[in-house]
């Protein structure tokens, strides 16, 4: 005898319009948190960066110039002064470069006479871009590829930190990426599987999580490393570090999606698929992922940055990736010493990297955990 | 409560045990074994090595024998002795080793996690109350560089500043003409004026998560009726929001205190290794390069203990905090 | 007559939203309030009656905001109090609430922390409005507890809500609400949590503590039996307006306007199974207070509905002692009466 | 300048040393007023009494010093016991001279070589003692021999070499024999040497009651201890040479220039050590040395905490772990600040890298190209050495193969310089001769076509520099054709692999290059860090039979050319033999250098005297031990 048998509700119909409206509302919440939507194209470019870095690197991370070994960055500087006045000349100055040989160094003086040119799409020798893309044009480069140009300085082997920065973005964030990919494999398959099924499995998987969490990670990962087969390459190396990083990495994913599982198993719609007889499978992938794929990519986001300090701190401790390889976790390790801190700041460019993409997708990550939230605000 | 506590002992020991078989799996994974590593460096320093002698090493550390043997003897040492074993590069007890560091670590990292709460608390509540507001901006984007900077970067960036800056070297937790002064006004402020760098750093990460948990959690809490109750009895907003939506938030972050722990315990060996900290971290990192198998599994298997205390501990608090877990035993 | 304790005079509330228009939820409210008396506020789901009724206890969301009319309350001492123009959070409208304006919610177990014995949540509001000590304050919840027909009160005093049954958490809410005997409990769906038996229960508790303590209920449902049962007189809302008010006989006997009709007709009545007719549910779905009409709200799904309706807000019409009713067929008939 | 002949000229010149010792007895010694004290209160026996009959006379670098001060330094970890050998423990029966050229007396004060070279006779001072006040005779010495003849005690000192075993006979408390079964031409050097120490770090009277013969319920004490036999307690009591645990029991006596204060334990974040009150040295006008009252080690895990604080002016002498090409600048720039000077360091090593391919890899293709000069010779033309020195090493040393330095008397220019040219022609000539062919990329394959790529080992950790030359190295070597991979890895896996012989090249320092005859790993397959042929220098060694391997003609030739001259006394006879197995080393190749080191330099307070401004760095020679610490000391201001 309720006011309801007769006025129908907003009640029923809910897992379709779940689907289409959670990811459509939660992108209109999201739109409305501007820092994490800055955030969100901060992140899409550094990627762009990364897929694109051959192009966009004026040289190869490798190579070295004897005669420009911790070379200060260049200023770039726009005009040109000559007998018919000023005009628009993008270019470097040359530097006057002598080796000082008590204090065991190279000195470096700007030479504003000398002026090198600057280019955009400058032509460069044939590479390959990601890999099999063939090209010939650098996005900006100098005309005379002997020249001297360090838009970042040089490091101590007179290598462009620039390029190596561009290259060891592709590296860093490809490895925060595969292992934030694998760990969500693992969390959603086996965290899903918990949370649907419950009783002794879920409780197993939940003993594991918790133990593999009590352990301290740096032990775990060096034990690890160190029983990496010796003769691994580089590439294997790499796969195997992202492996090792998401070994530890599922466990939280695997708590998120348990959780929201555990929530959403007893939910109307639910039920009501099991009474049309839909598959398990089916209910999980139609039904259940769907209803929190919000909150999975949130959580998702949120799990990169932890994935890339993982890396440098591996690379820091002399595990993990190893020059040559070049990522930001190298550079910085390279850069772990007081005469860079002194002589050379410079390099800790890819510190500041690390920083502002892990800001950014932090934020991005939160700001997407706030979307997601069924009652945002 | 009691049969709570009483499982959770329970799955401590299993836990502990698993721990304990895991470290030594771990110290065994690397192939070789300490004496590779010490004639390695003998023959490095161009000395001569007798291979009987070595053998006889072998013998003795009982190396060579099956991994379930060893791991046997070694576990029955510690339980039945306390007997840590032997460490091959110190040759000595491996108890008279560890728990000087041992107990520096526990002290930073406490210091590290008291403060990461002093801070993360206040801030959290505030960003979530204030959603938002320029405060909650401020306070995220602040919390999220802590998150951000590589914490062995920032240590280096403080030792090389607090260099240059005050001529001040704040390695180590003690200056020299205190390091074995007994404790003293004078040597505390000491021990304040070295270890606040690694302190700092170490609750920085730890401090971003905590204020984010919060936030979200306050979030949830505020919104559901009984803030709504508590307002219709006529209380302020403060004391509302302090007696029940934070009150209820602080559960789920009693139970953070569990992966806090262990994530402490990692970034502190990086942390000090950089700060020259005399915890159990540099010796845990030395004694796995060179393959000092005990010492370095004493040390993972403390450091395990430690932190399943910690989620214990943890857990327990959590029971005392939340009725609903406490009777329902689970 | 008795005096008013507390009225409402054309109350409107607006939910502001960053990006979307306005929306009036509450269009015009007019409602009185007399001591020892019950008045019924009924409506569908989303017609606006919680918000009015959180509205008096100033317990809106910080997006909602009274933007017309006045809540004057008048509690005998220093003269009459726009509750409308108080600060919600000051001292003025805290010592109100709780004190003077007590309120029991829909669910009872979301409702009470989940974290504090029911004990403590009482002697909370006791300690908090009169000066009591700790001691105190729990001898006068264990009495509470007791005269709301808590069995064992002493001991559940330190029970925590989830050890309680539903109706054990609904008397707990409301000892706590009537912890400082206030002159005014507005129950919002007291009853809607709870099964058929246990509701009858709390309905007897709320009509019995009312001849005690003789404070006027403000009773929010969208069931008319409850209705029936407990109100003295009822207010039908429909989409932020109320449509018809009065004593609950008058009302029940002689509906005058379609909607509180088409309310009765859809309600069964018990008779012979050759007798009854088919119960006629009001045609179409309530449209969202976007696309409210301008003039009666009703005119969407009213049968009657012509000329005048969709465009110019009916009058309030009084079609007997204290009967009034919104809707131009009244007018009409007014107008035609001498013909 | 007859470096390999250190043994017997050292030996003659020990007896013209003790001889003019005799000559000038010791009047009226000095001490340090700090010990004045202890005197007056009986606490010590007087100077003269702590002395020797005729100690030590000790000729300062600059000038007679004034008594004083703590010398800080840092170790790195708690392992760093390399630099208390270094700083401290360098006191063996004979030591070498500041010019590393002699062996000079020290505990012994003379001693006589057999004609076979077999048995050295030597004579220690009358009235040596620890710094307990005991005595130190030759029992202690015959108590070290004895107690490191037990099969399961000790490791790592001639004592237990299985190839010559060695007996001691005591003649009297101030002398003894020791017999070798074959005849020994080294064993001076190695006693001079920082391996040396093994014989006179032990003192019966306190260290035999470890030992069941002379304690017959030591093994039970051991138990009670916690230690499971009694060599694990004696180790850890009676810790032998240079061995970390010997730092970490205050008790055991020594016989070095300062004594343990506060010992190394696993958590100790500072060692010290006070001066020796029995050290049986005097300078020139008769003080008893040191004149630094103490050391002070901070113990630090962080080379960067290291330098700062040489930077601050908080360490008054150190090179080890700082003094690197990388920082070079940062100190020379600090000196005003820190109020320190830079002083240079000659390196014994020959080389900055030395590339070792595995003439034993386990498959067989691989085997044969590494065997193969030609490659090697093709590898060497294809590196740009200059360019490596300019981009690594700001443009310091030249380029050079393994070969000995130019400060050796067995420098030879050719060894030194022979295919230092880069010269892409001669090596794709070279690669040609080796039997390799061009593939359709330009890249190098197997005489079968089977692409080639070959993958060199390194140890970042250890030298951060390897790394680097090798990335060059990478390049340049694909310039010329050759794939090549670098594999960075943990130092263990590094020793792990040799036996396993399935490396492709590993690099090492190029240690030898001045101690040319007692470490010529490079020269030819001597010992186990004859990386390059492992398996061959095991035949010679007979230390691990299971994967000994003959040599090929060339380098056996060579072994009984070493053979010959271990059992060599006459100086001359040895140097001919060592130049006789350079020139077999010369024509073979068998390791490829890069460049030779720069100087490197250390870091000492502008107030700590007596210190040389140029020295040799070195391990064997155990940098700055050989200048003679005891005597430097801090100026008044």
């Amino acid at each position: 005898m309720a006011l309801d048998t007769i006025a129908p509700l907003a009640e029923e119909t809910r897992p379709t319009r779940v689907r289409e409206s959670q990811l459509h509302l939660m992108w209109r919440r999201f739109r409305r948190h501007q820092l994490a939507f800055v955030s969100l194209w901060i992140v899409v470019a550094f990627y762009l960066v990364a897929v694109f870095a051959e192009f966009l690197a004026p040289t190869d991370p490798g190579a070295y110039s004897a005669r420009y070994t911790y070379a200060p960055p260049q200023g770039i500087h726009f005009f040109v002064s000559d007998e018919n006045g000023w005009h628009f000349q993008p270019h470097v100055n040359g530097y006057t470069t002598e080796i000082d040989r008590k204090a065991m160094r190279r000195t470096f003086v700007v030479d504003s006479e000398v002026v090198i040119p600057v280019r955009f799409f400058a032509p460069s020798e044939p590479y390959l871009l990601a890999g099999f893309i063939p090209m010939s044009i650098k996005f900006i480069g100098v005309e005379n590829p002997r020249d001297p140009f360090y838009i970042l300085g040089a490091d101590r082997l007179g290598r462009d930190m620039l390029s190596r920065l561009i290259h060891g973005t592709r590296i860093s964030l490809s490895v925060g990426l595969a292992g934030v990919t694998l760990s969500l494999f693992f969390g959603i398959i086996i965290g899903g599987f918990a949370g649907f099924y419950g009783g002794w499995f879920d409780g197993a998987v939940m003993r594991v999580v918790e133990f593999i969490r009590s352990m301290p990670t740096i032990p775990l990962w060096m034990g690890l490393a160190a029983a990496m087969p010796k003769d691994w390459s580089a590439l294997q190396t790499y796969f195997a570090i992202t492996i090792i990083l998401s070994l530890i990495g599922w466990t939280e994913l695997a708590r998120v999606v348990r959780g929201r599982f555990l929530s959403l198993r007893t939910e109307d719609f639910v039920t009501a698929a099991q009474l049309d007889g839909a598959s398990d499978w089916r209910i999980i992938t139609r039904h259940m992922v769907p209803s929190f794929s919000s909150h999975i990519i949130a959580a998702a986001t949120l799990a990169i940055p932890g994935m890339i300090l993982a890396e440098t701190a591996l690379s820091f401790l002399g595990l993990g990736l190893q020059a040559p390889i070049v990522s930001w976790g190298t550079l910085l390790q390279e850069a772990q010493n007081i005469r860079t801190l002194a002589t050379a700041p410079w390099l800790l460019a890819p510190g500041i990297c690390v920083v502002v993409v892990i800001l950014s997708l932090n934020f991005f990550g939160d700001g997407l955990r706030d979307a997601a939230d069924p009652h945002g605000r | 409560m009691l049969r709570f506590a009483i499982n959770r002992l329970i799955a401590m020991v299993l836990i502990l045990w698993a721990v304990s078989f895991v470290a030594f799996a771990i110290i065994q994974l690397p192939p070789g074994d300490y004496l590779t590593t010490y004639v390695a460096t003998l023959s490095a320093n161009g000395d001569r090595v007798d291979p009987a002698a070595i053998d006889a090493l072998r013998r003795q550390y009982g190396f060579g024998e099956p991994y379930i043997v060893q791991y046997w003897k070694w576990i029955t040492g510690i339980l039945l002795r306390g007997d840590f074993g032997q460490s091959f590069e110190w040759k000595a007890q491996v108890t008279d080793l560890i728990w000087g560091r041992l107990g520096n670590s526990i002290l930073v990292e406490g210091l590290a996690v008291i403060l990461t709460w002093l801070v993360a608390l206040p801030i959290g509540i505030y960003s979530a109350v204030r959603k938002y507001s320029l405060g909650d901006y401020l306070a995220t984007v602040g919390g999220f560089i802590g998150l951000a900077i590589p914490n062995f970067f920032f240590a280096l960036i403080l030792m090389y500043l607090s260099f240059v800056w005050f001529g001040a070297n704040i390695g180590g937790l003690f200056s020299p003409e205190f390091e074995n002064a007994r404790w003293s006004l004078p040597r505390i402020w000491d021990f304040v004026s070295h270890a606040w760098a690694p302190i700092l750093v170490l609750s920085l990460s730890g401090t971003a998560e905590l204020i984010r948990i919060l936030r979200a959690n306050l979030l949830d809490e505020l919104k559901k009726p009984y803030v709504t109750t508590a307002r219709a009895k006529g209380l302020s907003e403060f004391r509302t929001i302090i007696k029940y939506p934070v009150r209820v938030a602080l559960n789920p972050l009693v139970s953070t205190l569990g992966w806090l722990l262990p994530a402490l315990v990692s970034s502190s060996v990086i942390v000090s290794v950089v700060l020259n900290l005399p915890t159990a971290g540099p010796m845990l990192l030395r004694s796995l390069t060179s393959q000092d198998m005990y010492l370095a599994g004493a040390i993972i298997l403390l450091l395990g203990v430690l932190t399943v205390i910690g989620t214990l501990v943890s857990d327990l608090l959590l029971a005392w905090l939340d009725p609903r877990i406490r009777y329902g035993g689970k | 007559m008795t005096k008013p304790l507390l009225s409402v005079n054309d109350m409107a509330i607006v939910f502001t939203s960053p990006d979307e228009p306005d929306i009036e939820a509450v269009r015009q409210v007019d409602l009185t309030l007399t001591p020892g008396k019950t008045l019924a506020l009924v409506g569908e789901s989303g017609c606006g009656k919680s918000v009015t009724a959180r509205a008096v206890l100033r317990l809106l969301d910080k997006n909602a905001d009274i933007s017309r009319g006045e809540i004057l309350y008048d509690a005998a001492q220093d003269g009459p109090v726009d509750i409308a123009r108080l600060d919600p959070d000051g001292l003025a409208m805290r010592s109100i609430r709780g004190a003077q304006i007590s309120m029991i919610f829909q669910e009872p177990m979301t409702s009470l922390s989940p974290v504090h014995t029911i004990g403590n949540q009482i002697d909370e509001v006791i300690m908090l409005h009169e000066r009591m000590s700790q001691k105190q304050a729990r001898e006068r919840t264990i009495a509470l507890l007791d005269q709301v027909g808590v069995p064992g009160a002493r001991d559940r005093a330190n029970a925590y809500p989830f050890e309680l049954s539903g109706g054990l958490r609904q008397r707990a809410m409301i000892a706590m609400a009537l912890a400082c005997t206030p002159k005014l409990l507005i129950a919002d769906e007291p009853t809607t949590a709870l099964d058929v038996t246990t509701q009858a229960q709390i309905l007897d508790l709320l009509r019995q503590l009312q001849d005690d303590f003789g404070m006027a209920i403000l009773f929010i449902t969208h069931d008319l039996g409850v209705v029936a049962e407990v109100a003295d007189e009822v207010a039908v809302m429909y989409l932020g307006d109320v449509v018809e008010q009065g004593d609950v006989y008058e009302v029940f006997r002689a509906p005058q306007h379609p909607y509180t009709q088409a309310l009765m007709n859809s309600v069964p009545r018990l008779q012979r199974k050759a007798e009854r007719q088919r119960l006629s549910p009001i045609k179409g779905t309530v449209p969202s207070p976007k696309d409210r009409p301008e003039g009666c709200a009703f005119t969407s799904r009213c049968p009657h509905a012509f000329a005048p309706c969709p465009n110019i807000r009916p009058e309030r019409t009084e079609v007997g002692a204290g009967h009034i009713a919104r809707c131009h067929l009244l007018t009409q008939a007014n107008v035609e009466e001498p013909a | 300048m007859k470096f390999s002949v250190l043994g017997t000229a050292g030996a003659l010149a020990g007896i013209a040393i003790g001889a003019l010792m005799l000559a000038n007895p010791v009047l009226a010694a000095q001490q340090a007023p700090s010990l004045d004290e202890m005197v007056s209160s009986g606490a010590l026996p007087p100077v003269d009494e702590r002395l020797p009959e005729n100690p030590l006379v000790v000729d300062p670098v600059e000038s007679v010093g004034t008594y004083g001060g703590i010398w800080h330094s840092a170790l790195r970890g708690g392992l760093d016991n390399a630099w208390i050998a270094r700083t401290v423990a360098y006191d063996g029966l004979v030591r070498y001279d500041r010019e590393w050229k002699e062996i000079i007396p020290n505990l012994a004060e003379s001693w006589e070589v057999s004609e076979d070279s077999r048995s050295y006779t030597f004579h220690l001072r009358k009235g040596l003692k620890w710094n307990n006040g005991k005595p130190f005779t030759a029992d202690d010495i015959a108590f070290a021999v004895e107690l490191f003849k037990e099969p399961s005690y000790g490791a790592g000192t001639f004592i237990k070499n299985p190839q010559n075993p060695v007996t001691i006979e005591v003649v009297d408390e101030t002398t003894f024999t020791l017999n070798f079964e074959n005849p020994n031409g080294t064993i001076m050097d190695e006693l001079a040497s920082v391996n040396g120490l093994t014989l006179v770090s032990l003192s019966k009277d306190y260290c035999s009651q470890f030992y069941p013969k002379y304690n017959e319920n030591a093994a039970e004490e051991a138990k009670a201890a916690g230690f499971e036999t009694w060599e694990l307690w004696m180790t850890d009591r009676c810790g032998w040479a240079t061995e970390t645990i010997r730092w970490a029991n205050p008790d055991l006596p020594f016989m070095n220039a300062w004594m343990i204060d506060q010992p190394l334990t696993g958590d100790a974040t500072r060692v010290t050590f006070k001066r020796n009150p029995y050290y049986w040295k005097v300078d020139t006008e008769g003080n008893q040395l040191p004149y630094i009252d103490g050391l002070e080690m901070r113990v630090s895990d962080s080379v960067e905490e290291i330098t700062l604080l040489a930077l601050n002016g908080q360490i008054d002498f150190q090179d080890r772990h700082i003094s690197t090409v990388a920082n070079q600048p940062l100190f020379y720039d600090g000196q005003e600040e820190g109020d320190y000077r830079m002083g240079q360091e000659i390196q014994s090593s020959s080389n900055t890298m030395v590339i070792q391919f595995n003439m034993n890899h386990v498959d067989e293709k691989r085997r044969e190209l590494f065997a193969n000069k030609d490659f090697r010779i093709g590898i060497s033309y294809a590196i740009d050495r200059q360019e490596i020195i300019d981009a690594v090493f700001t443009g310091q040393g030249e380029p050079y193969q393994v070969a000995p330095r130019p400060e050796s008397p067995f420098y030879n220019e050719t060894y030194a310089k022979q295919y230092t040219e880069y010269d892409p022609d001669k090596a794709a000539e070279a690669f040609e001769k080796a039997g390799l062919t061009k593939g359709g990329d330009g890249m190098y394959t197997f005489a079968d076509g089977s692409p080639l790529t070959i993958t060199i080992d390194t140890i970042a950790s250890l030298r951060p520099e390897w790394p680097d030359m090798l990335e060059l190295i990478q390049l340049q070597l694909e310039a010329a054709g050759i794939k090549m991979e670098i594999n960075n890895i943990d130092r263990t896996l590094y020793y792990d692999k040799r036996p396993l012989g399935d490396y492709d090249a590993q690099v090492w320092g190029g240690d030898g290059g001045l101690d040319v005859v007692q470490e010529p790993r490079y020269y030819m397959a001597a010992n186990a860090e004859s990386v390059w042929a492992f398996r061959w220098q095991a035949w010679y060694n007979g230390s691990t039979p299971e994967i000994a391997e003959e040599p090929a003609d060339w380098a056996k030739q060579q072994m009984d050319l070493y053979t010959q001259l271990r059992g060599e006394g006459d100086p001359d006879k040895r140097a001919e033999l060592m130049t006789q197995i350079l020139t077999i080393g010369q024509e073979n190749f068998p390791v490829i250098g890069v460049s030779l080191p720069g100087d490197t330099y250390y870091i000492a307070r502008n107030n700590l005297k007596n210190v040389p401004d140029t020295m040799f760095q070195a391990y064997l020679f155990p940098t700055p031990a050989p200048y003679d610490p005891f005597q430097w000391y801090f100026a008044q201001e």
